[in-house]
């Protein structure tokens, strides 16, 4: 597998390039266009996450809204308590009939509590809910559907606890981050840097991880769980901590999406959106960490794109873009080049 | 390695039952094996030669008896302390990890700190590293190490799982059809294999392949239906009525 | 293997491409040249698609007969359709685009309040205007948006007068888990208990469900004299059937309905709900000349069989509020405008003679209806006068107001 | 709260037999090629709209008795569709199955959006089915009473069909070792075809059912699906009578919960049982023993 790889004399480039793209977009675009791409970037940071956990360890999440919505949620109750004059509770708690702020609110206006739960919480959460089921030898097609049950249950509940979550509605109307007014165009392409680096950051450290015996005895135990176990390694670990990272992921993509788009609210985290995640990774290339954020660029800009001048276009195109992808291109557009290389 | 008959014993399998559904696999099924001893076991198909594997290596649980290993029980232990207390096991069907190198393979085999936590990092200490060049050379991959396992040939990756269960450094290992879909030449190599592997190691073949068994020279155990059938040396046991009734009314 | 490799560099270097070139335009609120642009973004797709797409035919409609008519102040409307895909980022993202990027001078659009509510900081920031035709919780009142829907007080409270008015004294609470029915119940709850009756029993489900066995079960053993209902579209079907299956009979313990229009009735089989009533500011059945030519108007260009709805008609007259507006201010630009729409004074629409109050909400009358076997409403009762919008009630949410 | 619980163990019985239609077709195709079909939903779905076209050609108190022989062909037909041109295809891939039905399902709600319009239909039930009898001061509604007759039908159909005809000794031998029937000379890829037939067939008539309770629109699978893939989750492979009393135990348990809390609350609750359940039997209900190396 690696000699193939070496053939090709471009592949290392690819990061590169991207990163280059990355580095001129402030200089190039408007500011609503690299908003649009910043939030974009995030989703990256997640999909990230899925090349670990679905690409490398064969764990089929398609609850990975959840994780994205902790974190979401978590850098929202910040901000939230951060405009808050003090006294007052916000608005929603109001008319949901609330006259008081929950006790787990009021640590999240520390800055340095709340950058703790973005990483901290769907990490803890990923990996509690993994080894329940992981330990238990439960896995594949089970852990699939048990994580999309788990999607639908977690946006339910989002919803339905309005008074202290926002509901439906979801949490918005945010003026400033850690002191920095959100208003201001510095402010935009200062976290669009954060977010650049924080994706850089990701991609590097996923590829040492992947090259790393932890990598290895991860594709291991994709291949062969079992094998893996008779050679005197329990695969629950690599199992769990692949997808505790991949919740990160998902989370710190979660909190920087929530800053760049203003709002975090249930319809991202859903049953349905926690699929289209898979969709990404599936276009873009399931092994492949490049591969991976081009898909959710390219998927997002399509959707922008399209589904406005063609609303019903997009879902026909997207269910058979699956499809397509899925059965013919298993290893996404980074296999493009991959198979014929082989 | 003198001492008395208790230190010598290494493994002890004891009135074992595996029941599946009603089927009884292994009926009250016992043996025992001592250390350096290399022992093989047939029987016609369905005499629960693979099912006593299963059994040792804890894939199976048994619903009567126990397995003994250096005089502790096992049979409720998890697979992977199994393993780490120095059992290894060769399936039937090659188990090598298809997607990794041949090297990779070893090395994950030969790896003696299997902790998760330690997997952080590439470097590969050096005995282990000559483990694997050595497993390598016994089973003449090292011009294939690079190589994905899944690109072997049948034989070439029943001898890669030989070598990554010789690699771990166990004390006992199960070798369950070492040479199914070998040639006679590849079959008379791994039966030189087993050989040299000399007095440190404790080895259970299960096999059909009678040439391979006498190469072996080594005691036969005979199954039959779950069940002890006989025990003694390949001549021995060729010459038996019963084992040869046993055979033949298996295929007639 | 070279080429294959550069098609994979050309597609993400696409990807950026792709969004440097989806941007561009100005940034001009004073639009130059013979058109202006307008914003309409409501959900083409997702779950709210079916309701939100007969909002942007209505506004569709409105500024179609607005260019035919001359347009406004000599400049043709230009409308940029976006879709808010039923996400409330979406609709902050798409708002954005269409005002920053594209430079709109407004927006007609948004349903749920989810979608405003993300939609609401940007157009502060911006110091645009958004004409949002659905009735909702109040509680908001922003000076860059138009609440053309009906307040709690112009919807929810008239249709509990009616109800306490026809001797209805216990009341259980039925609504689909979101924003609007929680705080619509919150408020009802509280002059409910004042006026001495009682709440029997309050229950959600889901957005989308539909099993409502447990409801049922517990309605059937709290006998209310009447249910008051906030499910949304589908839901009140399998609400309906599984009421009926249990041997409830809407007859005798009646449903007053809020989010039940001409185009759920339509989809349900009105046979089911015959007889339970609604309440809106608008009914497709409200006798007037211009409600007439609107309906017509509204069947010609999409079909006969279309059903037309209260939030169909507040997206229709928002278009026509804000060209009166934009005439009286003579400008375009939203501060102007916005500050000359609640001054407007009474201008016709097909529900009548309507105006804004200073706080941008929307004077109105409401009317209660009763369901008929053809889908459409029998108009029981009104309100009588007009009402002025009232965002924060005064029971519930006392000491709140709304200063702009 | 006596009537309360009698009438919610009712309803949960009910409710299991929604489960149970919804559940058992993909339960036996999971048992047989390990795949879930992500478009089991638009099955139910599609049973619905058949069924509201079958009341527009026959209207009458019968319809809806004929309704539910073409619900079944025709969503067995659909099944069998998408099982020889996609699934059959990606059967060694059974994640890949689970994400490339997920774009059929996709298509096939657009589909019926573009065909039958977003708003949905109504299927009237006719009049022997929207009466209800009060037993011990229970209401048992006719609807709901009929959903469990049915359920019950297909539960001792199937039962049949599985234990007493070659088509199930068929199934059996294939569920037992693939490969041992292959080679035995048992045509693998038709047993694969008719059982997934048969299942979509199953959820079909679940979508007559679900008709008789709600409306029938382009997104009505997706409110049953999740459900049934819990049942699938806690039934164990392979096995009908364990997927019947998992199917049993959620469906009770969703409607006894609903006494205490929401149905959101409840929808959570279902998610942590189902949870807690693996930890004590990760097997399943009823497990079924092989000697198949799964890895």
């Amino acid at each position: 597998m690696p000699d193939l790889s070496r053939l090709d004399p471009l592949k290392p480039f690819l990061p590169w390039l991207l990163l280059a793209l990355g580095l001129v977009a402030p200089f190039a675009l408007s500011a609503y266009d690299l908003n649009l791409l910043a939030r974009f970037m995030a989703m990256g940071i997640l999909a990230l996450g899925l090349v670990l956990i679905w690409g490398h360890g064969g764990i089929l999440s398609l609850g990975q809204g959840v994780f994205f919505g902790l974190g979401g949620y978590a850098i929202a109750l910040h901000m939230k308590l951060a405009d808050l004059p003090s006294g007052e509770i916000p608005d929603f708690m109001v008319w949901s009939g609330r006259d008081s702020l929950p006790f787990w609110w009021t640590p999240f206006s520390s800055p340095a509590f709340t950058i703790a739960a973005i990483l901290i919480v769907p990490t803890l959460v990923g990996a509690l809910f993994s080894w329940a089921v992981f330990h238990r030898r439960v896995g594949g097609t089970y852990f699939a559907l048990i994580t999309q049950a788990l999607a639908l249950a977690f946006s339910t509940l989002i919803i339905s606890r309005q008074d202290v979550t926002g509901g439906f509605n979801g949490l918005t109307d945010f003026y400033s981050v850690f002191g920095f007014g959100l208003a201001s165009p510095g402010t935009g392409s200062g976290l669009y840097w954060v977010t650049l680096a924080v994706l850089c950051v990701a991609f590097v450290a996923l590829r040492w991880l992947l090259a790393s015996r932890f990598g290895i005895l991860l594709r291991a135990a994709r291949d062969g769980e079992n094998r893996v176990r008779f050679l005197g390694y329990s695969p629950t670990p690599f199992k769990v901590v692949a997808f505790a990272i991949a919740a990160m992921l998902a989370g710190v993509g979660g909190a920087l999406f929530t800053l760049h788009a203003g709002v975090v609210s249930p319809a991202l985290i859903g049953v349905v959106p926690s699929i289209e995640m898979v969709v990404w990774v599936a276009i873009g290339g399931r092994y492949s960490l490049a591969g991976a954020i081009v898909g959710a660029l390219l998927v997002n800009l399509a959707r922008d794109a399209v589904s406005s001048a063609f609303p019903e276009l997009w879902l026909y195109l997207m269910g058979a873009l699956f499809i397509f992808v899925v059965t013919l291109l298993p290893r996404g557009l980074a296999g493009l080049v991959k198979r014929k290389a082989a | 390695m003198s001492g008395s008959a208790i230190s010598d014993l290494l493994l002890s399998v004891d009135g074992v039952t595996i029941d599946y559904s009603g089927f009884k696999a292994l009926d009250n099924f016992s043996m025992t094996l001592n250390r350096g001893e290399t022992r093989v076991v047939i029987g016609p198909n369905g005499a629960g030669k693979s099912t006593l594997c299963d059994t040792i290596i804890g894939r199976v649980r048994p619903s009567q008896g126990r397995v003994l290993f250096k005089g502790e029980e096992i049979q409720r232990l998890p697979e992977q302390q199994i393993v780490a207390r120095g059992i290894c096991r060769k399936f039937q069907a090659p188990g090598v990890l298809l997607t990794l190198s041949v090297r990779d393979n070893l090395a994950l085999a030969a790896r003696k700190d299997r902790r998760w936590w330690k997997s952080f990092g590439t470097g590969i200490p050096a005995d282990e590293k000559l483990a694997v060049e050595e497993a390598l050379e016994s089973v003449g991959l090292t011009h294939r190490a690079a190589v994905e396992a899944g690109t072997l040939a049948h034989g070439e990756k029943q001898w890669l799982e030989i070598a990554m269960v010789m690699a771990t450094g166990a004390e006992l290992l199960l070798l369950d059809e070492p040479t199914a879909g070998m040639g006679p030449a590849e079959t008379s190599r791994t039966a030189q294999l087993i050989l040299g592997l000399g007095d440190s190691r404790t080895v259970l073949v299960i096999d059909h392949d009678m040439s391979f068994v006498e190469q072996l020279a080594a005691p036969v155990t005979v199954m039959h239906q779950g069940k002890f059938l006989k025990q003694g040396s390949i001549a021995e046991v060729r010459a038996d009525a019963e084992v040869a009734a046993v055979y033949l009314g298996h295929t007639a | 293997m070279i080429r294959s490799r550069l098609l994979l560099l050309a597609t993400s270097a696409c990807a950026l491409a792709l969004t440097a070139c989806s941007g561009g335009g100005g940034n001009a609120s004073a639009p130059a040249g013979d058109t202006v642009s307008v914003g309409v973004l409501q959900s083409l797709t997702g779950t709210m698609a079916i309701s939100e797409i007969t909002v942007k035919n209505a506004e569709m409609l409105a500024i179609e007969e607005i260019n035919a008519a001359g347009g406004v102040m000599g400049k043709q409307i230009n409308a940029l359709v976006e879709d808010g895909a039923s996400d409330p980022s979406t609709f902050a993202q798409k708002a954005s685009k269409l005002i920053e990027s594209d430079g709109v001078s407004t927006v007609f659009g948004g349903w749920t309040s989810a979608s405003r509510k993300a939609m609401l900081p940007v157009f502060e920031r911006t110091k645009n205007l958004l004409w949002y035709p659905v009735q909702f919780e109040g509680n908001e009142c922003s000076p860059n948006i138009m609440y053309s829907g009906a307040q709690p007080n112009q919807q929810a409270l008239p249709a509990l007068e009616w109800a306490v008015a026809q001797g209805h004294k216990s009341f259980f609470l039925v609504g689909s888990d979101y924003v609007y029915p929680r705080t619509a119940n919150l408020i009802l709850k509280k002059h409910i208990e004042k006026g001495g009756m009682q709440v029997l029993g309050e229950a959600y489900v889901p957005l989308g469900g539909t099993d409502f066995s447990g409801v049922i079960a517990k309605i059937a053993q709290a006998k209310p004299a009447m249910i008051i209902n906030t499910l949304n579209g589908d839901s009140n079907v399998a609400f309906f059937k599984q009421l009926q299956a249990a041997g409830i009979n809407t007859k005798t313990m009646p449903v007053m309905s809020f989010s039940i229009g001409e185009q759920e009735a339509q989809a349900m089989g009105a046979g089911l709900v015959e007889g339970s009533y609604a309440a809106w500011n608008y009914f497709q059945s409200l006798p007037s000349d211009a409600n007439s030519k609107f309906i017509a108007a509204y069947k010609a260009k999409f079909g006969k069989d279309a059903a037309i709805t209260d939030p169909m008609v507040h997206g229709y007259l928002d278009v026509y509020a804000w060209k009166a507006a934009v005439e009286k201010a003579k400008s375009f630009d939203p501060q102007a405008v916005r500050k000359a729409a609640a001054s407007l004074g009474g201008f016709d629409t097909p529900m009548g003679k309507v105006s804004f109050a200073a706080n941008q909400s929307l004077v109105q009358k409401a009317y209660i209806g009763k369901l008929k076997a053809d889908g459409q409403f029998e108009i029981i009762a009104d309100s009588g006068k007009d009402i002025a919008p009232e965002p924060y009630d005064a029971l519930a949410f006392p000491g709140k107001t709304c200063k702009l | 709260m006596d009537a309360l619980f009698l009438n919610q163990l009712f309803n949960g019985a009910s409710l299991a037999s929604l489960y149970l239609l919804a559940a058992l077709g993909l339960a036996l195709s999971f048992g047989l090629m390990r795949v879930i079909n992500m478009a089991h939903g638009e099955m139910l779905m599609l049973g619905g709209y058949l069924a509201w076209m079958t009341l527009l050609v026959v209207p009458g108190a019968l319809g809806i008795i004929l309704a539910i022989p073409v619900a079944f062909v025709g969503a067995a037909a659909m099944g069998g569709l998408i099982q020889s041109t996609l699934i059959r295809r990606l059967s060694a891939r059974p994640l890949d199955t689970l994400l490339a039905t997920w774009g059929v399902s996709l298509i096939l709600q657009q589909g019926a959006r573009d065909l039958f319009g977003a708003v949905g239909v109504e299927v009237r039930a006719p009049e022997w089915l929207t009466g209800s009898f009060v037993v011990f001061g229970v209401t048992l509604p006719s609807a709901r009473l009929f959903i469990i007759l049915i359920a019950a039908l297909v539960l001792g159909g199937l039962a049949l069909l599985l234990l007493k005809t070659r088509i199930g000794l068929l199934v059996r031998a294939v569920n037992q070792d693939r490969m041992m029937a292959s080679a035995s000379g048992i045509d693998v890829k038709r047993v694969d075809f008719t059982i997934f037939c048969l299942g979509s067939g199953v959820a079909g008539l679940a979508g007559v059912m679900l008709a008789l309770l709600g409306p029938v629109t382009p997104n009505v699978g997706q409110s049953y699906i999740i459900p049934a893939f819990l049942v699938v989750v806690m039934g164990g492979l392979g096995s009908i009578v364990g997927t019947t009393a998992s199917a049993i135990i959620l469906g009770l348990f969703a409607a006894l919960a609903q006494i205490f809390v929401d149905v959101s609350v409840a929808q959570m609750l279902l998610l942590v049982f189902v949870i807690l359940f693996i930890q004590v039997r990760p097997q399943g209900v009823i497990a079924v023993k092989t000697r198949q190396l799964d890895a």
